[in-house]
């Protein structure tokens, strides 16, 4: 699955996307983000307060609990501050 | 249905405005929203990232919910992303009804909700070199929200 | 202070929208209303009547009361009278502020009052050469009536 | 004192202002109503359903009671349709 990241998220893993191949236990947004935590100190720090971050699946705003799978893009990023 | 764009260009207000009237007898009055970049605490410049593809997206179901909820005769969205510097325009709203409270009621509702629910994100940039990213705030939940109850 | 003006001529919107962020750091958004003249039922024109003297004083004191209830950086209300012809425009409200509740919410209430505390007639001419005197409408009264109870 | 009369008031009167001098009973602008119906048909027809027809004093709109002396401006028309 292909993950992106926008703003102080990406700022603080220091990549914009990466393609990740979490196993079967991942299975919806918020098991995700602990997963992706794990991945380095970067991810451990932008997915430390996970209330902070907000996610998108297939370009379409998501809570914590909607189910992800090999084929979505999911998006983590800060609370919108466009207008 | 409504026009859309998310370009890193200025835009010319002027041709927008004029471009909802062209061919049309029945607008009657078209309301407007200019967002500015403001030079707060000496502000350099503002830069927004956006997420291409979930933007336009987004843009247009607000859009589209606007053209249900009012009788409108056209609307117009557009959002600069990238570099903006003080005094620049950031995002214009234009909507067009025989009507005018269609018109001013809708354009309210458009910005309220651009600033919750479009994947943009600003981050302030100082003479220093310094920046931060802005801070949602909860005064445009609140503005957000007071249209879903509507 | 606002900047009133009742004219024949049409007026520049984009002139009038640089002139209130010219030398300010401090507009965050700027809302505008134009009100245009349509085509309904053919109409050939509409020709705007006014109160000279007493016109610019009420339009005035319309602004006085904006500014006094939302913090703006400024305002301009622009209200043509004469022959008007379809699609051309016949008011413009503009209203800056740091932020855009205040810009928004005071340019509706500026629309709503002129509709009603505005000394002008409009008469609609056809093309076979009748005319009629445009009746005020009772939703315009209500539109306005909103405001005094804020 | 001064009258003036605009958009179909001023068309049925046949003029759009004129220099008055009412008797001395005429002393507020409810009574300059019915005084200057008396002046002609055309005034007898802009002033007949008095309720269709607004007044303004020295340029403030005004009631029907409010007074007016001999060097005031006093304004009737019909409820304004401007905006």
């Amino acid at each position: 699955m292909r993950v992106m990241y926008f703003a102080w998220v990406r700022h603080k893993i220091g990549i914009s996307q990466e393609e990740v191949s979490p196993p079967a236990d991942v299975t919806d947004v918020a098991s995700l983000m602990r997963w992706l935590a794990g991945r380095s100190p970067g991810h451990a720090e932008a997915f430390a307060q996970p209330a902070h971050v907000r996610a998108a699946v297939n370009h379409a705003f998501c809570q914590p609990d909607h189910p992800v799978g090999p084929d979505d893009e999911i998006a983590f990023f800060p609370p919108v501050t466009g207008g | 249905m409504a026009t859309i764009r998310v370009q890193e260009a200025p835009f010319d207000q002027q041709a927008e405005h004029a471009a909802l009237m062209a061919g049309r007898a029945d607008v009657g009055g078209i309301a407007a929203f200019t967002g500015i970049c403001r030079a707060d605490d000496g502000l350099a410049a503002l830069v927004l990232e956006h997420y291409p593809g979930m933007t336009e997206r987004a843009l247009a179901e607000i859009a589209a919910e606007a053209e249900r909820r009012w009788s409108l005769t056209g609307c117009t969205v557009i959002h600069r992303f990238g570099r903006i510097g003080p005094g620049e325009p950031i995002v214009l709203v234009l909507t067009a009804s025989a009507h005018r409270q269609a018109a001013l009621e809708s354009c309210a509702f458009l910005i309220d909700w651009l600033k919750t629910g479009a994947p943009f994100w600003k981050r302030e940039e100082f003479p220093d070199g310094t920046g931060r990213w802005v801070d949602a705030k909860a005064e445009d939940d609140a503005a957000a929200e007071r249209w879903r109850r509507a």
